[in-house]
């Protein structure tokens, strides 16, 4: 959080930079199925940002001794791709995406019914292709859809939105201008069913008052995201429906090693 | 598989204590073990501590350097945060580089630091765009018994707030004391199954299914969180833990000079 | 074990089909699966493109910064080319440092861009010896199903196409089109028992004993070659994937603008 | 060594300037059991040194391939932290601490009945909490003092001391400023009881008849650091006997793992 | 490849700078069972190229997961040690030697009998200590010389040579400057015995016909480099013969490990 | 299994000739195996050699570039000593990083030289604070049969005496000789039981006890010693391992031009 709160990015009439209200999201598209190679997958477009996810699992555990003989392990990947952001980022893990790795590998732990799959590995792998605020929500909306597409049995999706403070006041899913300088961020994961909180980190300056405010925010727009993840997979599983009979009808010579 | 079935015997009590409303240590949920701050305990460092909670000890030295703002802040110091969890405080910790865990725990606590703006970093401003002051703030673990994050920041904290800023040694005036703002605390809460619990053992963190980092500033207003384990949490409990940290956080700031 | 029967049955089925002069996918041996190619797809590089040659696909980013140029060309701005194969793409590809396949694939790519001096360097200077450009074209392969090699030529050589020099940003005139001179296009021959045959899909590589990579440019002239793989090639056989590629070539630079 | 005999380091009353003679050792601090996690461990000052000592094991030897099936390895790690001197240090091991490391390793590894324990692994680490010259012999001494602690059978314990040459004479136990301008320095540690060399090193400049005399000095110093060795540990059995006994009278209701 | 033609690197008489017509190649040295320790070696100077390489091997294959339980599998290391080259290179491998040792595998796995050998490891180190253009070939032509030192059954040993374009004209072996300031590179690998080409590799700029000059000298140069290799063999196994002559005469009272 | 039975018998074996006085290649205890010193022996290098003793070989080379000087050192050039113990070498060397086996021999290779004082790197000085010789001294085991220390350090003296300063190449005048102080020797002394005996073959350090590196000067004085290895020396092996190396550094010191 810059902190800075002397550039205008909110008018008078309560409306942001990029013509939203305080308390609307941005323009949201997500697709599952986009990948051949992957068990499951999703892209997902929050405004400006770009996010891929892909599943493979669950499979057996490498290395043997993270293996839990009672249970899968599921291990989410976040990473930005080099080109991502501004200014070229090197390849590889930085400090934050281990941290931000960790989360949604937490938080995805609990909705996917692990003990179903002892001592596999169930990894997800969130391509960052194109950065402006919010990726880590991105990502996890993106990982949820992917492990559903992969067929892998779960609580719930998880949708997930960051709330954040401009110019003093508390708005709904920062863009890139309003995270560089805005007064607080507040990224958040629910389950939708429960009202559960899966994921919550906060940095800036909150009173109690902004909190509670942000927090209702924040709960109300999983819910109409919930709803987008949602339709991806009806829209999914129609086609995937499609092809099967399609298939069904004119049988292919291919051999193929994964059936 | 012996170790194993100990360790299933005492998850079982715990969490039968638990569900009574005990804590093995004997603690009411919102206690905090015995705290001992010490500052000044390394001489090469511009700033130090060591500080205890319980049986979980923390050694923590501030060094600053002179050095390049970043181009974004070219009228700030640089704050830089590292948490090592060396072998010697615990039978499970490795040499190697930084793990997922080590790295959550120095960017929790850098987090506590930086967004309470408890250093005032535009006063380590020495000629802007060019010369800054370059804190490091290195933290190593050295026993473990639970709630490193409050532990490795109330340390951070404490060295902050000894340190000197060495002026002289570098040709630029007399030394002073570092320029603070504020003493930000963090209190983390555990979730063991629907109850939470403040200052967690590590027999307590064991068998935790979520946590939740609260850092709170003098007014009591939130300045970081972080939520941590995959276990989920109600709105109530996120209530309970941030009401929890203001009164807490009152306390134990306190204790530090 | 039953994974790997499968496999001998799919690798005796593709040996019989290729014996018959057949493909699996029923293609001729040079043809090429179909090519799609958008370019701009991400705003934050200053060139960019999604690639997809049947189920490969790949998306490459251009970003230029300035900098200094290297001792010995004063004079020329600097390319440096690197391809990721990330785990996304393939249940075999692990995260970690590059393996020496990607570094085979980012240097053959990184020889056709570079010994076709399709990208004019020498334009890419600013000031002889002080500031030049400098070109990353990071390439990540998203879907892994053969014919890498080709595959990343084709996404870097469109994302250098597609991308403007960002002068403005760094306080240098207006912006302009990347200085380009020709269009380097390379096609990979893979030797499977006495056949060649061009675009291999993955299980074609899987049962593969040689690779022949040909580049060529606009005058069909060679700019780069590449055999790999621990097979022996007959001085015939070069010379077939010299002529497929320039005749191939032809048609694969007509789908980029 | 600096080899820069220049700059006055003793009085002509033989004087140094910390107001030690010549054949004076620093005042030395030495505490056992400082530390609960660890199985034994030491806490040691050397003038103005701060060490600290861990010991674990003997426990499973990882990785696998390094155990040895007719005794015990033992494995030192010697380390400074970025704070204990006056540039900060990387944190991470650097090329002086991996040799230190060697040669402490190798020096316990004669002391401790390493037969008695075959295939497993005892694990020093040592942390240099703050630097003032003979940091390697501090370690020494308070490692085998933390061996001792964690109740290791050892042949003897190590005691260890620099002996250098500043402004061309023979001095004991050099602190920081006689070690940047002097002009040799040899440090070593002993097995008091048979007069045995177990760490010798030297560099810069001796003449035979300088050698002989730093070693008769390093010698009888090692005797001195060798009784504040045991101090140490009479202290702490005092202390542990008390605490068995305390115990033994009230019994906690603590579910020990480790008992 | 520079491309930069201006720099005249040919005469009017068609010589070289150092001397060389068009198609000739550097003078040759090559030397079989140079280094005692391994199981195979040789020493190759090709013009101002100083290239060494062992073989190790047969062995167990580690790590593990690497064994091929139907064959040998072939380890080349290319490396350039730090003062072979103008600027001083840091020991390890870079990019560029990562990519030449796979070729290089690649090229020695063809022709070893690896069936004979499963699960094994046949470990091949090539050092360049002096650079002069051409190490790869060097180190090829020098790799089958020390396969064969090593007793390893071989198809056939591997010449290799590269052919490069200089001044517009098509010439045989690049040495630095031309290397440096040519058009183009070709570097080749045959099986003599066939023709077939083993490692091939191509930048600058070539046409079809340039193309087809180049590689018939290659190939001719192949056969040459190839009587060099055979020559090399002979007069070392003419040593070994004899040594084992006389080691039959007098018996040393060595007990041999390896024996 | 097999391998070790035999290494007992060899173990078994040396101990009973040492026990008679006596070594297994039948040199006296204080006996040194031929030497073979080439000089000049890589062109690339500012000086370089290639050094045997018995069946152990190293190559050393010497580059010397221009850079800065420590902070703390404004006046002298710079020392850089690196052994590379290279799997060429012997079947137990692995390729990697450096371990502490290679990192011990390189730097007590370098306390040798550096504290010998034996480059005068005063007059590696080009402009106080600014500019100095910087040298590398790198050295790589070719072939490996015990007594490292000594041939690597023998290999190291030799390179830099053969030096000449590429002061030409760099705009600096005319080049000149490596300036030198003095030839440090080292002679390591290995306890094998009760006995000391030196320039150990690699069958006699794999059954020694402990190892005694001495270095002296020209005068006979101590510059470096390095005591190795988990075994114990009394204090009149270490008084002999001295008068050893003193003596034998003589005869060995003639060897070097």
């Amino acid at each position: 959080m810059g902190g800075n709160s002397d550039m205008k990015l909110i008018d008078e009439n309560g409306i942001r930079i990029d013509g939203r209200k305080i308390d609307e999201i941005r323009p949201m598209k997500i697709e599952a199925g986009v990948l051949k190679s992957a068990d499951g997958s999703a892209y997902v477009e929050i405004g400006k940002n770009k996010v891929l996810a892909a599943v493979y699992g669950p499979r057996e555990c490498h290395p043997r001794h993270m293996q839990n003989p009672a249970k899968a392990i599921v291990q989410c990947k976040y990473n930005m791709i080099s080109f991502s952001v501004s200014d070229r980022k090197r390849p590889g893990p930085d400090r934050r995406s281990v941290e931000i790795s960790k989360l949604i590998s937490e938080a995805m732990e609990y909705v996917v019914f692990t003990e179903n799959y002892p001592r596999t590995s169930i990894d997800v792998y969130i391509e960052v292709l194109q950065a402006n605020a919010g990726t880590r929500c991105a990502g996890l909306v993106a990982a949820s859809v992917a492990l559903a597409d992969a067929g892998i049995p779960m609580k719930d999706l998880v949708p997930a939105v960051a709330v954040g403070k401009v110019n003093d006041q508390v708005v709904l899913d920062l863009n890139k201008e309003e995270d560089n300088y805005g007064q607080a961020d507040l990224p958040i994961a629910m389950i939708p069913r429960t009202g559960e909180v899966l994921l919550m980190q906060m940095d800036g300056h909150l009173t109690q008052a902004e909190f509670d405010k942000a927090l209702e925010m924040g709960v109300k727009a999983c819910q109409e995201i919930y709803d987008l993840q949602k339709d991806a997979l009806r829209r999914r599983y129609a086609i995937v429906n499609a092809e099967a009979e399609e298939e069904t009808r004119e049988p292919t010579e291919d051999v193929n090693e994964e059936a | 598989m012996a170790r194993s079935i100990v360790s299933e015997i005492k998850r079982d009590h715990i969490h039968k204590l638990i569900a009574d409303g005990k804590r093995v240590d004997g603690r009411a949920w919102d206690q905090v073990r015995e705290i001992s701050i010490q500052t000044n305990v390394v001489e090469t460092a511009e700033g130090s501590s060591r500080v205890r909670i319980g049986n979980t000890e923390v050694i923590v030295g501030v060094k600053m350097t002179v050095g390049e703002p970043f181009s974004d802040t070219p009228n700030k110091g640089v704050l830089s945060t590292n948490a090592e969890l060396i072998p010697m405080a615990s039978p499970n910790f490795e040499s190697g580089p930084p793990d997922p865990e080590s790295i959550e725990l120095s960017r929790v606590v850098d987090r506590g630091i930086r967004e309470s703006q408890m250093i005032d970093l535009e006063k380590l401003c020495i000629e802007p765009g060019k010369k800054v002051w370059i804190n490091f703030v290195d933290i190593y673990v050295l026993d473990f018994d639970g709630n490193l994050f409050d532990a490795c920041s109330l340390g951070a904290v404490a060295a902050i707030k000894s340190a000197i800023v060495p002026a002289k040694a570098n040709g630029l005036g007399e030394d002073y004391p570092m320029p603070t703002t504020c003493t930000p605390i963090s209190v983390t809460s555990l979730q063991i199954e629907n109850s939470l619990l403040v200052d967690p053992t590590l027999d307590e963190e064991k068998v935790a299914t979520a946590r939740l980092t609260v850092t709170t500033d003098d007014n009591g207003d939130l300045r970081a969180m972080q939520k941590g384990l995959s276990g989920a949490l109600t709105l109530e409990q996120v209530n309970t833990a941030i009401e929890t940290s203001r009164r807490l956080g009152i306390e134990i700031r306190k204790l530090i000079r």
